[in-house]
């Protein structure tokens, strides 16, 4: 058991860090760079390629760099530190689906790319009203129905979506600029993108054996992507922490700062205890990932519903605590509150991973995080 | 002891709400209802006709437009207007300003201001807080000079609440530095939003809304005929006033409505969640306990002077309506992402509309006196502590 | 609508009030008389009567007094007030049942003693296993089952027993003192007394028709329980949080008094909050029962509800808030807390209630609390 | 990073779950996980088996019996103790004075005592709280004045655990009254509890049980020899002993045992009623967070000092505790009442001890330095507040 990262992880935290704290280095940055479409900064995308962030997790032989859940954890913490808008956790979340069901060729069409910063990917997978249906026409498959919010939809270069099949769900790779499909992009409070995606007859590529139920395989990229946000999450908490207590200190009124009162630092000593077992949650998941992934769906939920706790906890106190600077845009807390607030809602809010946990509450005896 | 109300109080419950249902545009009551934005026009519109049928400030005396209703009538009125969606009079105007002119203008002023205030006529804001002068509101420091017949106003305000729109300010300012306490040496003046010198900047709001706004003042002259009351006693007008706005600002009504408006929207997943049904049950309950305790509160301020324990209304009223603004976030799930979907988008309105609700009314527990504030006067006013 | 007690009202409470403070004038008073049997002071029990109290909510012809809820719960009140532990709940409850159900003659001979005290009735409600069942042979009906905890069963005089019969529920009058009553009583954590009470063929007289379910007048019974036990529950609030801030302004530590601390007042603020919402709530539930009994047994659970989350709110606080002193059986403030515990679980808690409240949301838009 | 345990570390939890769950009697592993009340003879004849096979006081110096383990391997030995019902080694002893004796004494005090406390052959009693010194320890009154080879104590203490069954009492005692901080002039004495002077009397708390005392002090004589290394630095052993005793109180494998206890008693219950399934689910995640959160505490806390993070384990971990003893609370419901119930009663055993349980541990938030203590430590100590 060992919580510490290795000198090349802190390396590339390291590098991370700093390419992202120099890009976003106020609030007014990143209003600038979200103003706009796409939503994020097409160069830093391109500099985190560049860094190496983008291919983790993939093979070599696929064209990433075999490296794994801890090395995305820490991209994504540091993306979550400064609320960088690139679409990180979508590419990769995709890609990841790519990597595990996609052919030899897909694979080398994909990861290679997306590695290089040259593809962004999306990952449509909620379906807002009826399920998008895979239609099958000797060896041509087709899509019809609607996914939204797709996360960055618009912008993407390459949908991965999910759809009903015979055998209950497929994955399929669709180029968003085939006939058929139809792309509506906004918008969302935190700054991000996404985009209603109606498919209409769309021609789309199976990943992987479509007369198979892929359902195992979206739950393990689902889990995946979970830990990631949750990492997102808790670098964004302690952020948003330091940076209330950093009020706390220099805030006056009444003549003293805002640290003389007992009832404000107390408040903060109960955020920094949020703060923290969301991080010990999330790491932990990040680890059973890395050495149980057939635990990793369980952890997923359980990261996901801490991180939703804490991020409403700190969240919402982050505001109160500054007081009315809090709600405004120009200041960065707000900003952070409502990051916390669309990780939370993305892939499952902490009632629907609570309601999951619950049902399963009677499996065991104890919790052994160690297995 | 009695739970009923008296016939009279029925047939005045009965007379609200035919009045509000029937002579407010649906239109306007269906925004609200949506919690959609309102434009100037809208709430210009309502206050107009609560005015003409002499409904649109009963809190102020008779001879200026009041109504001399029992407390328990003025939350009747106060219930049925948040029930039926009608958005209530311009606080600024009717609960602020207007009560304050009353009690301690001149004769001049009041005539001069009180009917246009009360039909709407000027668009009232705030000047009260400003960068440095939160919580501790008497620190503030926007000084008004007597220059012969005229005061110089230099300073800023903030958080100046739908300030794009007024027409006038009511402000606290600075006129004696050198008084011994900060709270000596505050007047309150009023100020025409048109006057050189004064400048509205927009403060985006971190849901992407504008509804608050700094006002700057650099040199603004004005008339020493627009101080209300005495020079140097504007802290016991201003105290006055905050005592209103504390009743004014816990919206049971409106989150009564809130929360049975999302019981129609989550619809059959009540039936099949128990923990959301038990969420509502729970948020029903503690709104109930709270409205209660207003009208207990209610029944026991026949004095007029807002009773202690409205702080426990301003604390718990702020927090349920946070409640339910969440539980509306958690009812649209990933849809609550969809804050910018436009036409075409599958994402129902209120969905949309959900998260920059939440993010928005993270405002209310910090206004009005942040809720901080209010338990620092229950433990002190009732505690004692 | 109208919240205020009128002249009488207030000459009653204050009369209680008179009785009980002088009775129960110290924390070591009441632990002298609750720790012999029966755990409370038949002296004290008379002199309720004779003050008028316990046969107030009973119709006069019946022998009673022909008050109202309202006298109920202002005795409830003050008996929270000191936790006097006079069985008045137990008493009033199942003199309620005879009242509602019973016969003239029954009426008659046993509301009458109950207002003179000298019958101690108990409600023996609660199936520990397999409920109570009541068997008909010929006019004659006899019981067999258990009922564990019944509060105050083994000092009783009568007991009233809830049985199931073939209509459903049965509600029956049993002398303890009959052949087949076995009776094993004991303390309550609250210095309160239960029993086990087991009937093997025990001889019971119907209250009422037995050929008839009962249900609805055992739900109003145990309403008006619930709601004089939500009063007892505000009364010992009001006393356990007085006793707080009275300690806040009085304890002196760091040289100062605790209620220089800010991160305690503001606890102390949000406990009179509590405090009252749940006064509100019971207010209002007791003039439900007055005004407005076909709503009785939902207003019984809302109150329920409020006083459980205040009761516990308020309980743990008022220990956690005075440190070590308020965990001793010497000081009072720790016995308010085992007593509104007690009283949280007597009749349904909190649990119990919203989960009740739960199963209806939906079948009303707003809660109109004057109908 | 990784998350298996080394093969060592995995060698060494097998080892003590064998050693804990084969050679501790059942009969009072049965006890501890019934929640009832453990014997003196009970806790004294576990702690010999521990320390005969040297597990009684790892954390000591090895000379004088302790282990030369990791944090980890600590951590794992406390943890596999807890979830196999063994009752830990008496904290006084084990975590208190012995490591301040070991820390600080002179050769003749660890010869005299170390191996007789690490045995329980002395029983400890813990001397520091006084009536007027609650969490502002340092104001503590009872004196300890020299008198050639003696002190002579005066004074009391209280919230002594059980002090009922106490040889000697470790105390802070003021040999300086006229030290310019009350911090200074302080200093940690042993006193015989059978000497001439000293007296006992029992608390009852609130569930009805007697597991704290006060301890009188009327003219004791204390040789001067029983002083714990130099005279009037009592304050600074008593800051090292209380960083080690936060470190112990956060009994994450204990609530563990008792919530699984819970669904095994809550049974068929659970999957009928999502609220509870709901409280418990959520529990166990909190449960796992915190367990986690110690985790990395140890695997940070290299160099032997208390962790400043170890205050969350305490805040938290007796947080949870006490949540886990209001669910048994909850689950007994009407039952819960039956406290005192005998022989006979159909009330099961643990919905007998489940509401004087859920009294008693609201101590947990109290003592070992109380809930808003820790939330001090971290507001200062970790976020600089």
């Amino acid at each position: 058991m060992d919580f510490t990262l290795d000198s090349e992880q802190t390396a590339l935290r390291d590098a991370v860090r700093g390419l992202l704290s120099k890009t976003y280095d106020s609030t007014e940055t990143r209003r600038e760079v979200t103003k706009t479409d796409p939503g994020f900064s097409e160069k830093t995308w391109q500099q985190l390629a560049e860094l190496g962030a983008l291919g983790l997790p993939f093979a070599e032989e696929d064209g990433g760099f075999g490296a794994g859940p801890v090395e995305v954890s820490i991209v994504a913490e540091e993306i979550g530190r400064v609320l960088a808008p690139e679409p990180y956790l979508e590419t990769i979340l995709a890609a990841g689906l790519v990597a595990d069901l996609g052919s030899p060729e897909q694979r080398a069409d994909v990861i290679g790319r997306v590695a290089e910063g040259a593809l962004v990917l999306s990952f449509a997978h909620h379906d807002i009203a009826d399920a998008v249906v895979a239609t099958q026409s000797g060896d041509a498959w087709t899509l019809s129905g609607v996914k939204e919010p797709v996360l960055h939809g618009a912008r993407a270069d390459l949908l991965v979506v999910t759809a009903r099949t015979d055998a209950g769900v497929g994955v399929f790779l669709v180029d968003p600029a085939v006939d058929g499909v139809e792309r509506t992009g906004y918008r969302t409070h935190d700054g991000g993108r996404a985009a209603r995606v109606a498919f209409d007859g769309a021609a789309a590529t199976p990943l992987g054996d479509p007369s198979a139920d892929a359902s195992d395989a979206v739950a393990l990229a689902v889990a995946r992507g979970q830990i990631a946000l949750g990492h997102e999450a808790v670098g964004a908490i302690d952020v948003a922490l330091r940076t209330t207590t950093e009020y706390l200190k220099t805030r006056k009124q009444f003549g003293v700062t805002l640290n003389a009162f007992q009832a404000l630092t107390f408040r903060a000593a109960d955020l920094y205890v949020s703060a923290e077992l969301a991080r010990s949650m999330v790491t932990w998941a990040t680890l059973v990932l890395q050495d149980e992934p057939e635990r990793a769906v369980e952890a997923a939920s359980r990261a996901k519903l801490q991180v939703s706790r804490a991020g409403r906890h700190i969240g919402q106190e982050a505001i109160q605590l500054h007081g009315g600077i809090g709600m405004t845009a120009e200041y960065s807390v707000g900003h952070y509150t409502s990051r916390l607030t669309a990780i939370d809602h993305t892939l499952g809010d902490g009632s629907e991973h609570l309601a999951r946990l619950a049902s399963t509450v009677t499996d065991h005896g104890v919790v052994d995080p160690i297995g | 002891m009695k739970l009923r109300l008296s016939e009279e109080d029925a047939a005045f419950r009965e007379e609200m709400r035919t009045f509000f249902t029937t002579q407010v545009p649906q239109s306007i009551r269906d925004t609200v209802a949506a919690r959609r934005e309102l434009t100037k026009d809208q709430i210009v519109e309502t206050q107009q006709i609560l005015n003409a049928a002499g409904l649109a400030v009963p809190n102020w005396p008779v001879e200026w437009g009041g109504k001399d209703w029992t407390p328990l009538q003025r939350h009747i009125w106060h219930e049925e207007m948040q029930l039926a969606s009608v958005p209530a009079p311009l606080a600024f105007n009717a609960s602020m300003v207007g009560p304050v002119i009353a009690a301690f203008g001149s004769q001049e002023v009041k005539e001069r201001f009180l009917p246009a205030t009360a039909n709407l006529d000027i668009w009232w804001s705030q000047g009260f807080s400003e960068p440095d002068a939160g919580s501790d509101l008497a620190s503030l420091r926007t000084t008004a000079r007597r220059e012969g017949d005229e005061y110089v106003v230099n300073g800023q305000k903030t958080w100046t609440t739908l300030g794009q729109y007024g027409d006038w300010i009511f402000t606290l300012v600075r006129t004696d530095p050198d008084a011994p306490k900060k709270q000596q040496g505050i007047s309150f003046l009023l100020i025409d939003m048109t006057s050189p010198g004064l400048t509205v900047r927009p403060i985006e709001l971190i849901d992407g809304g504008h509804e608050v706004n700094e006002v700057f003042f650099e040199d603004v002259r004005v008339p020493a005929e627009n101080l209300v009351g005495e020079e140097n006693r504007g802290w016991d007008y201003a105290k006055f006033l905050l005592g209103n706005e504390r009743v004014g600002v816990a919206p049971v009504g409106s989150t009564k409505r809130w929360l049975a408006a999302a019981k129609e929207t989550a619809g059959e997943r009540i039936a099949s969640d128990p923990l959301l049904a038990a969420r509502i049950a729970d948020l029903e309950n503690e709104l109930l306990a709270l409205e209660l305790t207003a009208l207990r509160v209610v029944a026991h301020s026949a004095d007029g002077k807002p009773h202690p324990a409205s702080s426990v209304l301003k604390l718990r009223g702020t927090e349920l309506q946070q409640a339910v603004t969440e539980l509306y976030v958690d009812l649209a799930g990933p849809l609550s992402l969809a804050s910018g979907a436009q036409d075409g988008s599958d994402v129902p309105d209120w969905a949309r509309v959900s998260t920059p609700q939440y993010l928005n009314f993270r405002k209310a527990s910090i206004y009005g006196g942040s809720n901080e504030v209010q338990r620092q006067i229950i433990a002190k006013t009732i505690l004692g502590l």
